[in-house]
C-alpha cells in the first residue's frame, strides 16, 4: 500500500496519550477541541441547510401553483397557510428566512465554521487553534444567534418580512411591516452572529499567523488555508460592519431612534451602503473557501501539482480586496448617485479576472493530468462548471444598463443560487466527502456519492437555469403571486417545472443526508491516506487524537507535489508535505516570541 | 484555566523562523480583534458623519445641548487613566509588583504595578458614573435618543432659538449622541470589568512578572484603543 | 530579549499625558472661545483629534516601536473606513 | 411562453438589447471555452492503468494571456456600457422637452399625478390619479417619483426602466415611448405584504389620444 509509506515515526500511535481521558460533556459538547469544534458546526449547519431547503420548497410549491394548497400544508398554523395555501405575509417571511438562515446559518458556518476549525490546525500543522476557549464559545454563539432567530417563526406576528436584506425602512417600521417581535430578533441574532464571527475569525488569522510547523513557509501553505486566512480578515473586518447596522436598526425598532427613517432626518439609503458594504466581502467569504478547497481536491484529483499557485493566491487577494468597493452595484436602481455608479460598474466588471485567473487555473491543473474521478473531484469539477455559470451571469448585472431589465428579478435569484448553490454547495458536498474520513475514520459510500452528483448536477441545472429566462421575462423577486401580471402568465408553464424540478432536487438531497448518517455507523473503515493526498492531516490516524500530533511535524515541501519526479522515484504519484527525503533538511524552528 | 488549555501551553509549537509575525498570539490575536473594532466604530462614527451630511438644516451649535465641562472633565479622566496604564505596564516590565515604595532621593513614592492598575480601574471607573450621571441629566432635560422630548425643557429652548439648538436635527442629534457615546461607554465598562478581573485574580497574587506580563499588555491595548476612540468622539461629537 | 519592548529607550508618558493633556484644552478653547471662521475651526480641530489619536497609538500602544507587519493590521481597516464614507456622503453631493 | 426580454417599447430597449446580446456573446465564448474543454479534459484525460499526470507547477505566459484578455475585454465592456448608463440614468439627460408627471407610491399603490393643461407639475390643475400612467408615445416622459412609507421600485418591463422610489428623496426617471399600447407598471422591490399586488396599468397613447383623455380628466376636476 502506497500510504503506508509516509507514516512518520512518532506521529500516531496512542496520540491521546498526554490527554487525560475526559467526560463526555468536556469531549464533545464543552470541547475545545477544533475538530470537534468543526464537527458541531457541521451537524448544527446541516440542520439549518435542511430547514433553508423546506423554506425553499415553501417558496416553489407558491410560485409554481399559486393559491393551490399545498400538500401537508395543512399543518401549519392559520396564520400562516389556513387550509394548506401559503398567506402572502407567510410567503414573505418564507423569502426572508429562507435567505437568512441559508447565508448566515448554512452556508457560511458549513465553510467557515466547519472547515476553517478542521481544517486551518490540521493543515499548518497546529496542535490546535491560538485560543481554543474562545472558538468554544464562537461556536455557541452561532448556535444561540441561530436559535434566536429560529425563534422568530413562534412569536406573534411570525418571523421578520423585510428580505434577508431587511431594507430600512420597511424593516425598521413595524407598522409598515407588520412584525414586531420577530424583526428585533433578527437583529440581534445578527449581532450575536457577528461576535461569533469575529471570535472565529481572530482564532484563524492568529493561528495562521503563528502557529505554522517548521517548514511552512507562506508560499507552502495550501490554497485552501490560504483561501479560509483571506475569508476570516474579511469576516472580521466586514461583520462589525453589519454588528453596527443590525444595533442603529435595533435601535429605530425598539428606542425610537431615526437612523433609517426619512421622516426625522434618516436616510434610508444608509442601510443600503452599510449592509452591502459589508454584504459584498460576505459574498466572498461565501465563496472564497469553496475556491481553497476546490483547488485542494482539483490538484489531488489530477494527480498534478496546481497550475499557477501563486497567481492562484493572488486571485484570492485580489478578490478579496475588490470585495471592498464593489458594494454599490446592488444598488444600481436605488437613486444613488449615477457617478458613483459608473465608478462600481468598473470595479465591479474587473473582478471577472481574477476569477477568470482561478478557473483557468482550475483547468490548466487538469490539462494533461490523470484525472480520478472519486465522489470529491467530481463534485469538484462541478463546481468549476457551475462557478463559471454564475460568474458569467454576473457580468450582465454588472454592465449597469443590462441591469436595469434584470436588477431585483429572477434573474438576480439564478445568479445567486449558481454562486451559492452551484459553487458552495457542491464544492462542499466534495469538501464534506474528501474530509469525511478525517472527522469520523469511516468513508462515506462512493456508488451512493456518485449518484448524488449526477442526480444534482441534472436537478440543480433544471431549477435555476429557467430562472435566468423567467428573470429576463421580468418577474420580481419576492412576488407573491406572478399570474397577476399579464406579461408573466406566458411563463408559468416554465415556473410549474422549475417547482417540480426544485422538489425533485430536494429529494435528491435526501439521498446525501442518507449517506452521511448511514456512513457514521456503517461506512467502510478509512485507510489512513484513502485518497492519496500530500496534506499534513493525512500524516495522522483517522479521526486525528486531540492535540493533533504528539511532536510537531517538519513540512519539506508545498502541498501539491504530485507526481513529481522524486515521487515517481518512491513508486507514487505523490509526495506528502511531511516526508523527509535523503535529500531534505530539518527546517530551524524559530524562538517562542517572549510573552510580552 | 481548563485542562485541554494547560496541555496546549504545555506543547506550544515552534514558530518558523521567516514567518509570523514575531509577536506573541494573544497581543497579535488583540491587535486583529481592535482592526474589528474599528470597523465596528466606522459603522457608527460613519453613519454620523454621512447623516450629518445629509441634513438640510444646520446642527446644533456645540455646547447648546451637551454639558462640554462636564465631559472635559471626562477627557480628561480618560487620558489619566490611559497613561496609569502605561504606567502600569512600564512598572511590571521593570518588575515592581508592589503598590507604593519610598524611593531613596526621591520625595514622591514610586508606584508599582498594583498602584497605577488601581489607578487606571478608578478613572475608567469615574468616566463611566459620570457618563451615567451625564445621560440621566440629558434624558432629564428631554434630550433623547428620539430627540427633544415634547414639552420638555429643551423642546421649548429648541423651539424659540431653533439654529443654536438645532431644531431639524433633533431626530437625528439624539440617535447618533446615544448610539456612539452608549457604545463607547459599553467598551469603557467591559474594559473596567476585565481590569478588575485582572486585578483580584492576577495583579493582587502577584502572578505577574517580568519575563510575563501578557494579560497587562493585551488589556492596556485594549483600554487605549478605547481612550483613542473618545478622543475621536469628543471632538466630533461634543466640540464640531 | 529580542522583543522591541526592551530594545527602545522607554518614552516619557508623562510628557505624552502633558501633551494629550494641553491639546483638550486647546481643542476645548479652539471651539468656544477663538474668534475664526468656521472651516478653519474645523480644520484645526480635527488636526488636534488626530494627532492626538496618534500620540495615543504610537507611543501608549507602542506602534512606534513595532514591525510593520503589526502596524498593518491597524492601518487596514482605515483606507477601508474612508471608502465607505466618501462614497456615502458622495450620495448627497449630486 | 417567451423566451427572451419582453418586446421593448421605449427608445432604451434597443441599445439594452443590443448590449445584452453583446455580453450574451462574450461570455458565451467564455463558457464554451471553459464547459467543452472542461468536458474535454474530463474524457481525454481520465485516469487509465499506464497514464502518467505532466509535473509542471504552471505557465506564466499562458496565465499572463488569460489575465489580460478578461482584464481588457472587461475594460471595454465598461467603457461601453457608461456610455448607455450616462444616457438612461443621469439627471442631466432627462430631455428638457420632457413631460413631468409626477409618481408618489404608496403601500401598496401608485398615485399617479398629472400635470393639467398647463403642462406643469406643481400647479392648481395637477389631478391624481391612482393606478393608472397615461403617456403619450414618442415623448421623452420623466417620472418624479418618490414615496410615502418604504422604498418601492418603478418598473414596467416592456421600457426598460427600473427605477427604486426612495422615501425621503426625489428621483427623477426618464424614458420616450414607442408603441403605442397596454402595459403593466409593478413593483420591483419587496414592499411589504402587498408588495405582488402592488400594480398599475400604463397606457401609451397618441398625442392626439392623450390630448382629449386629459382634457377629459380635467374637466372631470380632480378626484
Amino acid at each position: 500500500m502506497t500510504h503506508v509509506a509516509h507514516a512518520k515515526p512518532g506521529a500516531h500511535g496512542g496520540g491521546d496519550a498526554h490527554h487525560a481521558p475526559m467526560s463526555f460533556w468536556q469531549k464533545y459538547i464543552f470541547s475545545t477541541d477544533h475538530k470537534i469544534i468543526g464537527i458541531q458546526f457541521l451537524f448544527v449547519s446541516l440542520f439549518f441547510l435542511l430547514v433553508g431547503g423546506l423554506l425553499a420548497m415553501q417558496i416553489r410549491w407558491q410560485l409554481g401553483f399559486p393559491g393551490k394548497p399545498m400538500p401537508g400544508g395543512s399543518i401549519l398554523p392559520q396564520t400562516m397557510a389556513p387550509g394548506g395555501v401559503i398567506l402572502p405575509e407567510y410567503y414573505i417571511q418564507l423569502v426572508t428566512m429562507h435567505g437568512t438562515f441559508m447565508v448566515f446559518f448554512a452556508i457560511m458556518p458549513l465553510l467557515v465554521g466547519v472547515y476553517a476549525n478542521f481544517l486551518i490546525p490540521l493543515k499548518i500543522g497546529a496542535h490546535d487553534m491560538a485560543f481554543p476557549r474562545i472558538n468554544m464559545w464562537s461556536f455557541w454563539l452561532a448556535l444561540l444567534a441561530g436559535l434566536i432567530m429560529f425563534a422568530g417563526f413562534f412569536v406573534p406576528d411570525g418571523a421578520p418580512r423585510a428580505g434577508w436584506t431587511m431594507y430600512a425602512p420597511l424593516s425598521a417600521r413595524p407598522d409598515l411591516s407588520g412584525v414586531g417581535v420577530a424583526q428585533k430578533l433578527w437583529s440581534v441574532s445578527i449581532v450575536v452572529l457577528g461576535l461569533s464571527s469575529v471570535m472565529g475569525s481572530v482564532n484563524y488569522i492568529t493561528t495562521v499567523i503563528n502557529h505554522r510547523a517548521p517548514g511552512m513557509t507562506w508560499f507552502r501553505i495550501p490554497l485552501s488555508v490560504w483561501a479560509l486566512f483571506i475569508t476570516a480578515i474579511l469576516g472580521v473586518l466586514a461583520l462589525p460592519v453589519l454588528q453596527g447596522a443590525a444595533i442603529m436598526l435595533l435601535f429605530d425598532q425598539s428606542l425610537g431612534t431615526h437612523f433609517f427613517d426619512p421622516v426625522a432626518g434618516g436616510q434610508a439609503l444608509l442601510w443600503q451602503h452599510l449592509f452591502w458594504f459589508f454584504g459584498h466581502p460576505e459574498v466572498y467569504i461565501l465563496i472564497l473557501p469553496a475556491m481553497g478547497m476546490v483547488s485542494e481536491i482539483i490538484a489531488n484529483g489530477s494527480r498534478k501539482p496546481i497550475f499557477g499557485y501563486h497567481s492562484m493566491v493572488f486571485a484570492i487577494i485580489g478578490i478579496a480586496f475588490l470585495g471592498w468597493i464593489v458594494w454599490g452595484h446592488h444598488m444600481f436602481m436605488s437613486g444613488m448617485n449615477p457617478t458613483l455608479g459608473s465608478t462600481f460598474m468598473v470595479s465591479t466588471l474587473l473582478i471577472a479576472v481574477p476569477s477568470a485567473i482561478k478557473v483557468f487555473n482550475w483547468m490548466g491543473t487538469m490539462w494533461r493530468g490523470n484525472l480520478r474521478f472519486h465522489v470529491p473531484m467530481l463534485n469538484a469539477v462541478g463546481f468549476v462548471s457551475m462557478f463559471t455559470i454564475g460568474g458569467l451571469s454576473g457580468i450582465f448585472m454588472a454592465a449597469t444598463p443590462v441591469d436595469i431589465p434584470l436588477h431585483d428579478t429572477q434573474f438576480i435569484v439564478a445568479h445567486i443560487h449558481y454562486v451559492l448553490f452551484g459553487g458552495s454547495l457542491f464544492a462542499l458536498f466534495g469538501a464534506i466527502t474528501f474530509w469525511y474520513p478525517k472527522m469520523f475514520g469511516r468513508m462515506m459510500s462512493e456508488p451512493l456519492g456518485k449518484v448524488h452528483f449526477w442526480l444534482t448536477f441534472i436537478t440543480y441545472n433544471m431549477t435555476f437555469f429557467p430562472m435566468h429566462i423567467i428573470g429576463m421575462g421580468g418577474q420580481m423577486r419576492r412576488i407573491y403571486d406572478p399570474t397577476i401580471y399579464d406579461f408573466l402568465k406566458p411563463q408559468q408553464p416554465l415556473n410549474v417545472f422549475i417547482s417540480y424540478s426544485a422538489f425533485a432536487l430536494f429529494a435528491v438531497q435526501l439521498l446525501f443526508a442518507f449517506n452521511f448518517l448511514w456512513s457514521l455507523k456503517f461506512g467502510k473503515k478509512a485507510p489512513q491516506n484513502p485518497w492519496d493526498d500530500n496534506g499534513l492531516e493525512w500524516s495522522l490516524p483517522n479521526p486525528a487524537p486531540h492535540g493533533n500530533w504528539e511532536k510537531t511535524p517538519n513540512v519539506y515541501r508545498g502541498p501539491y507535489e504530485f507526481s513529481s519526479p522524486e515521487a515517481e522515484a518512491r513508486g507514487t504519484d505523490f509526495l506528502p508535505q511531511s516526508l523527509k527525503l535523503p535529500t531534505d533538511h530539518d527546517p530551524l524552528p524559530a524562538p517562542l516570541p517572549a510573552t510580552h | 484555566m481548563t485542562h485541554a488549555t494547560q496541555t496546549l501551553d504545555q506543547m506550544r509549537p515552534p514558530f518558523p523562523a521567516e514567518t509570523g509575525s514575531g509577536v506573541y498570539s494573544k497581543k497579535l490575536g488583540m491587535w486583529v480583534f481592535l482592526a474589528s473594532d474599528v470597523m465596528f466604530f466606522t459603522a457608527l462614527i460613519g453613519s454620523y458623519i454621512i447623516l450629518r451630511f445629509g441634513m438640510s438644516t444646520p446642527w446644533a451649535k456645540p455646547g447648546a445641548v451637551l454639558n462640554v465641562p462636564l465631559t472635559g472633565v471626562n477627557t480628561f479622566l480618560l487620558i489619566c487613566s490611559s497613561v496609569a496604564m502605561v504606567k502600569a505596564y512600564a512598572a511590571i516590565a521593570d518588575g515592581k509588583k508592589y503598590f507604593l515604595r519610598k524611593v531613596p532621593g526621591k520625595t514622591l513614592q514610586d508606584g508599582g504595578l498594583k498602584f497605577w492598575l488601581l489607578v487606571t480601574i478608578l478613572c475608567g471607573a469615574a468616566f463611566v458614573s459620570i457618563q451615567v450621571v451625564e445621560y440621566i441629566k440629558l434624558i432629564g432635560e428631554g434630550f433623547t435618543p428620539a430627540g427633544y422630548r415634547e414639552g420638555s425643557l429643551l423642546a421649548e429652548h429648541a423651539a424659540a432659538d431653533p439654529i443654536k439648538y438645532g431644531l431639524g436635527v433633533a431626530g437625528m442629534y439624539g440617535s447618533t449622541f446615544f448610539t456612539m457615546t452608549g457604545f463607547h461607554g459599553f467598551h469603557v465598562t467591559c474594559g473596567v470589568i476585565s481590569m478588575l478581573y485582572l486585578y483580584f485574580t492576577k495583579v493582587l497574587p502577584e502572578k505577574y512578572s517580568p519575563q510575563d506580563y501578557a494579560g497587562i499588555e493585551i488589556i492596556g491595548l485594549y483600554w487605549h484603543f478605547v481612550d483613542l476612540v473618545w478622543i475621536i468622539l469628543f471632538t466630533i461629537v461634543y466640540l464640531i | 530579549m529580542t522583543t522591541p519592548t526592551t530594545t527602545h529607550v522607554r518614552p516619557n508618558y508623562m510628557l505624552i499625558w502633558l501633551y494629550l493633556f494641553v491639546m483638550t484644552i486647546a481643542e476645548v478653547l479652539l471651539a468656544f472661545e477663538l474668534p475664526v471662521s468656521r472651516n478653519l475651526k474645523l480644520i484645526l480641530l480635527l488636526i488636534l483629534a488626530l494627532w492626538k489619536a496618534m500620540l495615543v497609538a504610537l507611543f501608549f500602544m507602542h506602534l512606534k516601536f513595532e514591525r510593520w507587519r503589526l502596524r498593518i493590521i491597524f492601518i487596514v481597516p482605515l483606507p477601508l473606513a474612508a471608502i465607505l464614507i466618501t462614497a456615502a456622503i458622495m450620495e448627497k453631493v449630486f | 411562453m417567451h423566451w427572451w426580454l419582453p418586446p421593448g417599447a421605449s427608445t432604451f430597449a434597443a441599445p439594452i438589447e443590443h448590449l445584452f446580446v453583446a455580453i450574451l456573446i462574450l461570455t458565451g465564448i467564455a463558457f464554451v471555452i471553459v464547459e467543452v474543454g472542461l468536458a474535454a479534459f474530463v474524457i481525454r484525460y481520465r485516469a487509465r492503468p499506464g497514464r502518467k499526470a505532466l509535473y509542471t507547477h504552471g505557465s506564466t505566459r499562458a496565465e499572463v494571456i488569460w489575465t489580460a484578455i478578461p482584464a481588457v475585454t472587461m475594460v471595454v465592456l465598461g467603457i461601453v456600457s457608461n456610455h448607455y448608463w450616462v444616457m438612461i440614468k443621469d439627471k442631466r439627460s432627462v430631455p428638457p422637452n420632457a413631460y413631468h408627471i409626477g409618481v408618489h407610491a404608496k403601500q401598496f399603490e401608485w398615485q399617479v399625478t398629472y400635470p393639467g393643461k398647463d403642462g406643469k407639475l406643481g400647479t392648481d390643475d395637477d389631478f391624481t390619479i391612482r393606478n393608472q400612467l397615461h403617456v403619450p408615445v414618442d415623448q421623452p416622459v420623466a417620472v418624479e417619483l418618490s414615496s410615502e412609507d418604504v422604498i418601492h421600485s418603478f418598473w414596467v418591463p416592456q421600457f426598460r426602466l427600473k427605477q427604486d422610489a426612495v422615501p425621503g428623496m426625489h428621483i427623477v426617471a426618464w424614458f420616450q415611448a414607442t408603441v403605442p399600447g397596454e402595459y403593466e407598471l409593478g413593483c420591483a422591490e419587496l414592499c411589504g405584504m402587498g408588495h405582488y399586488k402592488m400594480r398599475a396599468r400604463v397606457f401609451v397613447q397618441t398625442v392626439d389620444e392623450f390630448n382629449a383623455w386629459m382634457t377629459q380628466q380635467a374637466a372631470g376636476g380632480t378626484e
